[in-house]
């Protein structure tokens, strides 16, 4: 617990607004996903087309009657269960290809699997997320895959660089010298060394991860059924020419404030990282 | 005698981790040209600091809390300068090397530029080309045109150092400050460059501030000295006079801390105890190591690089074999192949009798636990992730030794053995200091009741006084327990400190081994002569030793002896083909066509 | 490493990771294609008409066979025709290219040059207000998405609703004056949405080089500000700024070119493919993902070559 | 404008993929294909209802008392505009044969033509000719030119609408030469001997200048059909007996996005556009009649007109959970629901949030505005109720938990999914559960067409464009051999209904067909096999520079040759 204040104390104050930011929009999503809820976002209200701002619907209404702030909170939602889902996958996808390419480096595997994200990389992704969109059909299952094929590289490569540097450390050396099976070493000696390095690339990917399931929407290859910013930018694209900026504004509003602020808590790992490193201590 | 620069009262705070620290308070002295002052102190005593202060290149966040530093040409304080005039000062007036050659000079750029640089910058001749490669000829280059197209990767760190040094020398500065300029460079190398700046202090009539924790050094170059601890100065005065009659208690320790030296001292107490030839514990036979550039798909295809090249040795139980070299030459490469951890060594290893695989997936965990490590860096000895306890269990929980009350009680006999309570056991090691994380490590090894320790630079981090706290446990383990030690230094003084047999290396060959007082008093190889003779030693303030050459950009001969280029006794064989080892009593062996013959050669102790 | 086995290295690796992209991109983009029949057929089509087109689009071969031949037309460079337009692939892709190109090179130049300014003010201010100014914007700029900063400073300058000073959309380009009117809000929202990015990193590059010792050593000397950043921070950092601008420019091109020309509805490169792969046009297809493939084998291979012009320390082992 | 002269600039929402003939499935690529290729026939640019006129023809055709063989004579002294396809680079005249290769054309396998359903089984020999190879070389024994300019057609049984398939951009004109010179880059060329020809095409615009070689052909309001009742107030009148086309340059851009498309309007990029249905309210002062707000009112004019189709949503009727089923009692509570779907359905919410209230909501699939429509059919069909509905799912047991999942599919725009979404809550009003429907999201039409033909899609959302105006054209979408991947996306099946098409069709439009098709329609409404239906009201709105009357349905392509800029004159 006092770990935890500790942690949270070191973040600052500019990481600390990032991490309340987040943590709210967390509780939205938790509880959009739990509660059965004041209405479901994508059936229309009952309400009249296009209503303007109110106390009722704070950013009016959309073309159908459906309220555009429920609409943009279902859209976080969204965000935030596609965010932790792809983040999740490709950061295990790729600590652990990175660990393990890392640690054999030179081998076959490692040729292999640097070849395969050299490979990874140099399609564009939107090519690639479209093509996934037709290989796997019309669910979501294409967005994911999509992005997580894509995102592990990042981390893969961060991962198997600082196991590679890790590696030459004397503890990871003493750790073979006693025998210690290469897995026993990765996840003992390597991985928790790669923390800070996770935790950031974590937050990074998230961004990544909600900025592309908007784009990916809007370009109507992602979310299909259900609320998503992208898929209210996409309508807004229609609205703005009709003076109706209710949806624009919810869905960059909302999602501005949530990418602020991961970036604000990124930004506070990233300052306490290079303070907190073990090897920032000076040495004769 | 006038005064360049008369520094008072200087004191500065730095920021540590939301508080402020004193770094450095009062300090206060003055440097005469021609004159060498040295400025000795434990780590982060604050040398830095002082030179920092007077360059007005202060980390950020420093406070510059008083005191005054009046250069007396230009009537400036160095302390309160604005940053335009500072710049006309900088480089001209007040120059300054710094500790690490290697990263003093800027990569991408050549020498010559770098010097062109400055040297336009500041006016100093018509030419800056011209000017430059004169002052790298005043270093002794002698082809100061290579140099100046060379880059800095493509020089050694004492040519890299030399370079500095010229750098400096070509502005002919009012004050030169020196920090730490050979901590990093080997001690021939070492020699060379204290030769040189004596002299520019001499010929060029400049005062310089030579930083070093190394009190040797300072004994051999420095006229005066000041001893800083915890930002304040406490001693002060000739050089001789400090050292034989310290009025601080700091002082004393520091010069006792100093490990006694090896050369010209006849008979070791330390050495001789000749274990019987049947208790070899270790046996490396004609050991090779490469290393491989990488292949053509990243595999190890490319061209290899040879790191040990035949080397044989052999360890007793209870002994301690010392293996000392220059940076490079090959000694942690063969600790590692002790440990399985270097790729596909040629030779072989024999353990007790056992051939040892070379990987430790391969070796029975038997042998696993009876070989042990500690390394060179205390930073590095530990995962900074787990706990001390958590370290200290690892090996034990590995191997299965024992239930879990018997580890515990393994764990705190191993920390007591070192010398450090229980209560660090929750602690990370970042929550150490470098001494205590270096004996948790050696703990480490301990626990596991090894034979054979291997202690690959494991002291050359520590500070004199730490350091030899830790060689003194080391010895104690030897001597007590029997373990038998392979302990790993490029320092000589303290390889004779403890081993009972020394070898030293030289671009992957073991030139010489024998005896420790035999190689100390009587080397044989030209190389381990050389060595010896460049050692700083509190005592010598004796003519600088002769040094070696530094033409010619690789200084590793293709064939032939490795030391044929730096060898006076070199000769057209040398060049042609690699010396034999030849092998002796004792333990004796030597690698070269024309070793020394000495007077006294046999026999000295039995 | 010698230049022969240094060609040798960099050739080998390039076919591999051409065959690997080529390999994916097939199987994902030719063989998961949507079926092309449908939007061939005409209204009311008989089920020999549906076997007929089949078989023109060569759906009716096996696999392998029909990726064999992709790689021959790779290797003859000759894609045949769009399976849509009918139109040469080869003219098409000569005809979009330069559109995006020159769509988005002012965006890509501009964010990096400003991104390097601001970085390198930043790096040198450290701590200071300007540094925390340009750190504070970045983040925001980081947060804000490309498809907001493209609607936003369309209604912002391209609408009635704003300040109406640029065309919506549209790209008729003749002469620099009308280049430019078409060019600016794309380049606006490229430069917006890179920025941030770009001036993060190359403070954080800079702010790397300017700890190293060497920076030390050129103060000590008395180098000016303007030397030690454009002279030891650039040079020094130059690996790490070619290595972001050369591999950012394929995703730049057909990648982030796709949003602005969909959004402005210009005829480049990115909107072809997307195009394509939505309609399943195997020959336009085939051909830009062997281009973008070979474009970054040779990025790949201008990279290195950079690195040797930049780090001795490469160059000369 | 254009660098010599006036110019004009056309918008549309959509690009053609090919300016081929062959090729001119939409309504995108007809529209410019008809400028740059000539047809026998065209419709009367003013005429309402459409009516046809000769084009490349010299007059109507002669048919022969069966109605079997149809005569037709080509202008003379028509030219192809100069191409290097051609011997020495000069377009040669227009002859019958290149009529007869023109249709040859869609029935060769290596063309992918699209427009072979036109004549199939139609034109006497010529699917004996593609089964024998399709070698130009052979004659086909139902396409005979009698000489150069006169071309005499064989048919296999009556077509009234024969002529009116040679008023469609397939039917457009092209020369031998130029095909086999470009292959298949011909689509990205274009040689022909419309009004205009070709500067250049991609996928945002086309840029066409005036043909100096056109045929001279004068603007004639008479025989266009003018209305001076309805049709003064466009200022047309002076333009009589001008030479066409009237402007020099013509371009049209392809803008997608509704926004972009208004925005550029407002840009003065292009001249014209089709009035987004979310921009009505903005747009529109009062509905009818037509005005446009003040603002707007000065400077741009206005005009609207009913679509020549309508929109609705098929169910799969080969699909046992809801459409036919051998088991008769399943079939007919199958029957229920579908009926009890469609009475949740509410036309009047769709009508009013995606068309601004002004569509034509009519039962069944004869939208008003076509002859045979009856205004006084049962309206009931589009009237929701939803006690009704929910009363009718109860009779036929249907319970939230024994509803089969319904699988909706369109192809992907914002629209659709907006509209996939209003169904989805009009379903739940009537307890239909919300995740017992499921949208299938297609990229293009074609993978959409491709889904539903194989079975995957349970409801599936269409829009019909009339081919040419004859209901005809209409009813054949229930017929069932037409079904999918054919017209008959529903793949409704009823003997009943097959029969009365196979009797009507051949028949010339007369009272007596007109009752046939009547009963045809009620029949599939009775057998609730399709939502349906609305006929969207589509608004033009152009700079008053422009002076024309913009189409969309069968004058859409043909009506460019007469637009006319007035800043040419200034
Ligand atoms: N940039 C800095 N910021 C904060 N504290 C610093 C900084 N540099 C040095 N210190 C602290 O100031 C003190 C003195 O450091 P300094 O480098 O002068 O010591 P030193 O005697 O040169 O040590 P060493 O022998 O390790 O080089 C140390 O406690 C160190 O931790
Ligand atoms: N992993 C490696 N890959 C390639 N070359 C290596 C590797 N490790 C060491 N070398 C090279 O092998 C040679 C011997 O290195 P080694 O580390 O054994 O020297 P050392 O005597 O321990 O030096 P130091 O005193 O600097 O620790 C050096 O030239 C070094 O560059
Ligand atoms: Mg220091
Ligand atoms: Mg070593």
């Amino acid at each position: 617990m006092t770990d935890l204040r500790h942690w949270i104390s070191a973040l600052g104050r500019a990481g600390q607004a990032g991490l309340v930011i987040v943590a709210l929009f967390t509780l939205v999503a938790f509880v959009m996903a739990v509660v059965p809820g004041p209405g479901d976002a994508t059936l229309a209200s009952g309400a009249g087309q296009w209503e303007p701002a109110s106390t009722r619907h704070w950013f009016g209404t959309n073309r159908l009657g459906q309220d555009v702030f429920a609409r943009a909170m279902g859209g976080a939602a969204t965000a935030i269960k596609v965010g932790t889902l792809v983040t999740a996958l490709s950061l295990l996808l790729g600590a652990a290809a990175g660990a393990a390419v890392g640690w054999r480096q030179g081998g076959w595997v490692d040729t292999l699997v640097v070849w395969l994200m050299g490979v990874l990389d140099a399609i564009p992704f939107y090519l690639f997320a479209a093509a996934l969109a037709f290989a796997l059909g019309a669910g979501t299952l294409a967005m994911y895959a999509a992005m997580v094929l894509t995102f592990w590289t990042a981390t893969a490569r961060l991962v198997r660089a600082e196991v590679l540097r890790l590696r030459q450390m004397d503890y990871v050396a003493s750790a073979r010298a006693i025998g210690l099976p290469g897995w026993r070493i990765a996840g003992r000696h390597l991985l928790p060394n790669c923390r800070h390095l996770l935790l950031v690339q974590a937050v990074l990917t998230f961004v990544a991860a909600i900025k592309t399931e908007v784009i990916l929407s809007f370009l109507g290859i992602g979310v299909r059924d259900g609320v998503s910013w992208g898929l209210m930018l996409s309508e807004a694209t229609q609205d703005v020419l009709a003076g109706h900026f209710g949806n624009f504004l919810a869905a960059s509003l909302l999602m501005f404030i949530l990418l602020l602020g991961f970036n604000l808590l990124a930004d506070a790992l990233q300052d306490r990282d290079s303070q907190a490193r073990p090897d920032g201590v000076r040495s004769p | 005698m006038s005064t360049v620069l008369t520094v008072s009262g200087l004191a500065v705070d730095l920021p540590a981790g939301g508080t402020v620290q004193a770094v450095l308070r009062d300090v206060s002295f003055h440097l005469e040209p021609g004159r060498i002052t040295g400025l000795a102190g434990e780590s982060g005593s604050g040398k830095t600091t002082v030179a920092m202060a007077l360059m007005g290149l202060l980390p950020a966040g420093a406070h510059l809390r008083s005191g005054t530093a009046t250069l007396h040409d230009r009537d400036v304080d160095l302390l309160a300068m604005s940053e335009p005039v500072a710049r006309t000062i900088r480089g001209r007036d007040v120059a300054m090397v710094f500790q690490d050659p290697a990263t003093a000079l800027d990569p991408v750029l050549t020498i010559g530029r770098q010097m062109r640089a400055v040297a336009r910058r500041h006016g100093v001749a018509a030419d800056p080309g011209t000017a430059a490669q004169a002052a790298l000829a005043e270093q002794g280059f002698r082809s100061p045109s290579d140099i100046m197209g060379a880059f800095p990767h493509e020089l050694s760190g004492g040519m890299r150092q030399l370079v500095m040094i010229a750098m400096a020398a070509m502005v002919r500065p009012a004050v030169l400050l020196a920090d730490e300029p050979t901590t990093a460079l080997d001690v021939t190398t070492q020699a060379r460059v204290l030769e040189n700046l004596r002299k520019l202090a001499q010929s060029d009539n400049i005062a310089i501030l030579l930083v070093s924790h190394d009190l040797r050094v300072l004994a051999q170059t420095a006229d005066e000295l000041l001893v800083i601890r915890d930002g304040r100065i406490v001693d002060a005065g000739p050089t001789r006079q400090v050292l034989q009659s310290p009025s601080s208690d700091w002082t004393r320790q520091l010069v006792a801390a100093v490990p006694p030296d090896p050369f010209g001292r006849g008979e070791s107490p330390t050495s001789g105890i000749p274990g019987q030839a049947n208790d070899v514990l270790l046996s490396v036979n004609h050991l090779d190591i490469r290393y491989h550039a990488a292949g053509i798909f990243g595999g190890r295809r490319g061209p290899a690089k040879q790191a040990v090249i035949n080397v044989s040795l052999q360890l007793r139980r209870g002994q301690a074999y010392g293996l000392a070299g220059e940076s490079g030459s090959g000694k942690s490469s063969l600790a590692r192949a002790i440990m399985g951890l270097a790729p596909d060594p040629g030779g072989e290893i024999l353990f007790n009798g056992e051939q040892l695989a070379t990987r430790p997936a391969d070796r029975s965990p038997e042998q696993l636990r009876r070989i042990q490590v500690v390394f060179q860096d205390p930073d590095a000895a530990l995962s900074p992730r787990r706990s001390i306890e958590q370290a200290l269990l690892e090996p034990l929980q590995h191997f299965g030794l024992g239930a879990a009350a018997e580890q515990a009680h393994r764990v705190r006999a191993a920390l007591a053995d070192v010398g450090l309570e229980d209560d660090i056991l929750p602690r990370r090691p970042r929550q150490l200091s470098s001494g205590q994380r270096q004996r948790v490590a050696i703990a480490r090894a301990l626990v596991c009741e090894p034979d054979l320790l291997v202690a690959d630079e494991a002291v050359s981090a520590l500070d004199m006084t730490t350091q030899a706290r830790v060689l003194a446990l080391l010895k104690h383990l030897c001597e007590e327990r029997g373990i038998a030690l392979m302990f790993i230094s490029h320092d000589l003084s303290v390889v004779a400190e403890l081993a009972d047999t020394a070898g030293v290396m030289l671009n992957g060959h073991l030139v010489e081994q024998a005896p420790v007082n035999t190689l100390f008093t009587a080397p044989r190889h030209p190389y381990t002569r050389k060595l010896a003779a460049a050692s700083p030693r509190l005592a010598h303030a004796g003519p600088a030793p002769e040094i070696s050459a530094l033409d010619g950009l690789d200084a590793t001969p293709s064939h032939g002896c490795v030391y044929q280029h730096r060898c006076e006794r070199a000769t057209g064989l040398c060049t042609e083909s690699s010396p034999e080892a030849v092998s002796g009593a004792n333990g004796v062996r030597i690698e070269c066509h024309f070793p020394i013959t000495v007077p006294a050669d046999e026999p000295s102790n039995g | 490493m010698s230049t022969a086995r240094y060609l040798a290295r960099a050739a080998l690796q390039g076919a591999a990771l051409l065959l690997g992209v080529t390999l994916v991109s097939f199987v994902l983009m030719v063989h998961f294609a949507p079926d092309r029949t449908w939007g061939l057929l005409g209204k009311n089509p008989t089920a020999e008409q549906v076997a007929e087109v089949r078989h023109e689009l060569g759906y009716d071969r096996p696999l392998a066979s029909r990726y064999v031949d992709f790689l021959g037309e790779l290797v003859t460079l000759d894609f045949g025709h769009s399976d849509t337009t009918g139109e040469r692939v080869t003219d098409m892709l000569s005809r979009t290219v330069p559109v995006t190109l020159a769509l988005v090179i002012p965006g890509f130049i501009l964010g990096n040059v400003l991104g390097i300014i601001l970085g390198l003010a930043a790096a040198w201010k450290r701590g200071r207000w300007l540094d925390r100014w340009v750190m504070a914007g970045s983040v925001a700029g980081m947060s804000l998405s490309f498809l907001v900063i493209i609607i936003a400073l369309q209604i912002l300058l391209c609408t009635p609703w704003g300040l109406d000073l640029f065309p919506a959309r549209g790209w008729r380009v003749d002469g620099l004056g009308s280049y430019l009117w078409y060019v600016t809000v794309p380049t606006l929202a490229l430069v917006t949405v890179t920025l941030g990015y770009n001036a993060r990193f190359y403070r954080s590059v800079a702010a790397e080089e300017l700890d190293r010792n060497h920076i030390r050593t050129a103060r000590a000397y008395g180098a000016s500000p303007a030397t030690i950043l454009f002279v030891h921070v650039l040079r020094n950092g130059a690996i790490a700024i070619l290595t972001r601008v050369l591999f950012s420019i394929p995703l730049v091109v057909v990648s982030g070119s796709l949003l602005l020309e969909t959004y402005f509805g210009i005829p480049g490169v990115g909107r072809v493919t997307f195009d394509a792969i939505t309609s399943g046009d195997q020959p336009v297809l085939k051909a830009v993902v062997s281009l973008t493939a070979v474009a970054f084998v040779l990025l790949q291979a201008c990279a290195d070559a950079c690195y040797r012009w930049a780090d001795p320390r490469v160059a000369r082992s | 404008t254009g660098p010599d002269g006036s110019t004009y600039v056309h918008s549309m929402d959509g690009a053609p993929d090919s300016l081929d003939p062959a090729w001119a499935s939409t309504i995108y690529a007809n529209t410019v294909v008809v400028n740059l290729y000539d047809t026998l026939y065209r419709y009367q640019y003013l005429a309402r209802p459409y009516a046809l006129a000769p084009n490349l023809a010299a007059a109507m055709p002669e048919s022969s008392e069966d109605g079997l063989t149809v005569t037709i004579r080509i202008k003379p002294g028509v030219h192809f505009v100069d191409d290097p396809a051609f011997p020495g680079g000069a377009g040669r005249e227009v002859t019958a044969a290149d009529v007869i290769y023109s249709i040859q054309r869609h029935f060769d396998p290596a063309t992918r033509a699209r427009g072979a359903w036109l004549w199939r089984d139609r034109i006497v020999g010529l699917d004996e000719w593609k089964d024998a190879g399709a070698d130009y070389d052979t004659d086909v024994a139902g396409l005979v030119a009698l000489d150069s300019h006169t071309l005499q057609v064989h048919l296999t049984r009556p077509y009234p609408q024969f002529v009116h398939t040679l008023a469609q951009g397939y039917a457009g004109v092209v020369p031998r030469e130029a095909v086999e010179a470009y292959g298949r880059a011909f689509g990205a060329k274009a040689v022909g001997s419309g009004p205009f020809r070709l500067v250049s095409f991609d996928s945002a615009r086309v840029v066409m200048d005036r043909n100096p070689g056109f045929r001279a052909e004068t603007f004639d309001l008479a025989a266009e059909g003018y209305d001076a009742g309805t049709q003064s107030g466009l200022g047309l009148e002076p333009l009589q007996g001008r030479t066409l086309p009237l402007i020099d340059r013509l371009e049209v851009e392809f803008i997608a996005e509704d926004a972009a498309r208004w925005n550029a309007l407002r840009g003065g990029e292009i001249d014209y556009i089709k009035v987004p249905a979310a921009q009505f309210d903005q747009v529109l002062a009062t509905r009818k009649p037509l005005s446009l707000v003040p603002d707007l009112a000065d400077e741009y004019a206005v005009a609207a007109a009913r679509e020549a189709g309508f929109v609705y949503t098929n169910f799969d009727m080969s699909n046992p959970l809801i459409g036919h089923s051998d088991d008769p009692d399943r079939d007919e509570r199958n029957r229920a629901l579908r009926c009890a779907i469609i009475r949740g359905f509410d036309w009047e919410q769709r009508n009013e949030r995606f068309f601004s209230g002004i569509g034509a909501v009519f039962p069944g699939i004869i939208p008003p505005d076509v002859p045979e429509h009856d205004p006084a059919q049962d309206r009931t069909s589009v009237q929701r109720d939803v006690e009704g509905a929910r009363a009718l799912l109860a009779e036929n047991g249907w319970t939230a938990e024994s509803l089969p999942t319904l699988t909706y599919g369109y192809p992907s725009s914002v629209t659709e999914r907006q509209m996939f979404e209003q169904f989805r809550a009009f379903m739940a009003d009537i307890g239909y559960p919300h995740d017992r429907i499921k949208p299938l999201v297609y990229a293009r039409f074609g993978d959409y067409q491709r889904a539903y033909s194989e079975g995957e899609v349970m409801l599936i959302t269409s829009g019909w464009t009339m081919d040419y105006p004859d209901s005809e054209n209409l009813v054949q979408l229930f017929y069932g051999p037409h079904a999918a991947p054919g017209a008959n996306s529903a793949s409704y099946s009823n003997p009943e209904y097959d029969a009365l098409f196979e009797q009507a069709a051949p028949m010339p439009p007369s009272p007596a067909r007109t009752e046939l098709y009547r009963r045809m329609n009620q029949m599939v409404i009775d057998d609730c096999a399709t939502i349906s239906g609305l006929s969207r009201t589509l608004v033009f709105m152009w700079q008053k520079d422009a002076r024309m009357l913009p189409d969309r349905s069968f004058t859409g392509g043909y009506f460019l040759r007469f637009v006319d800029m007035a800043s040419a004159d200034e």
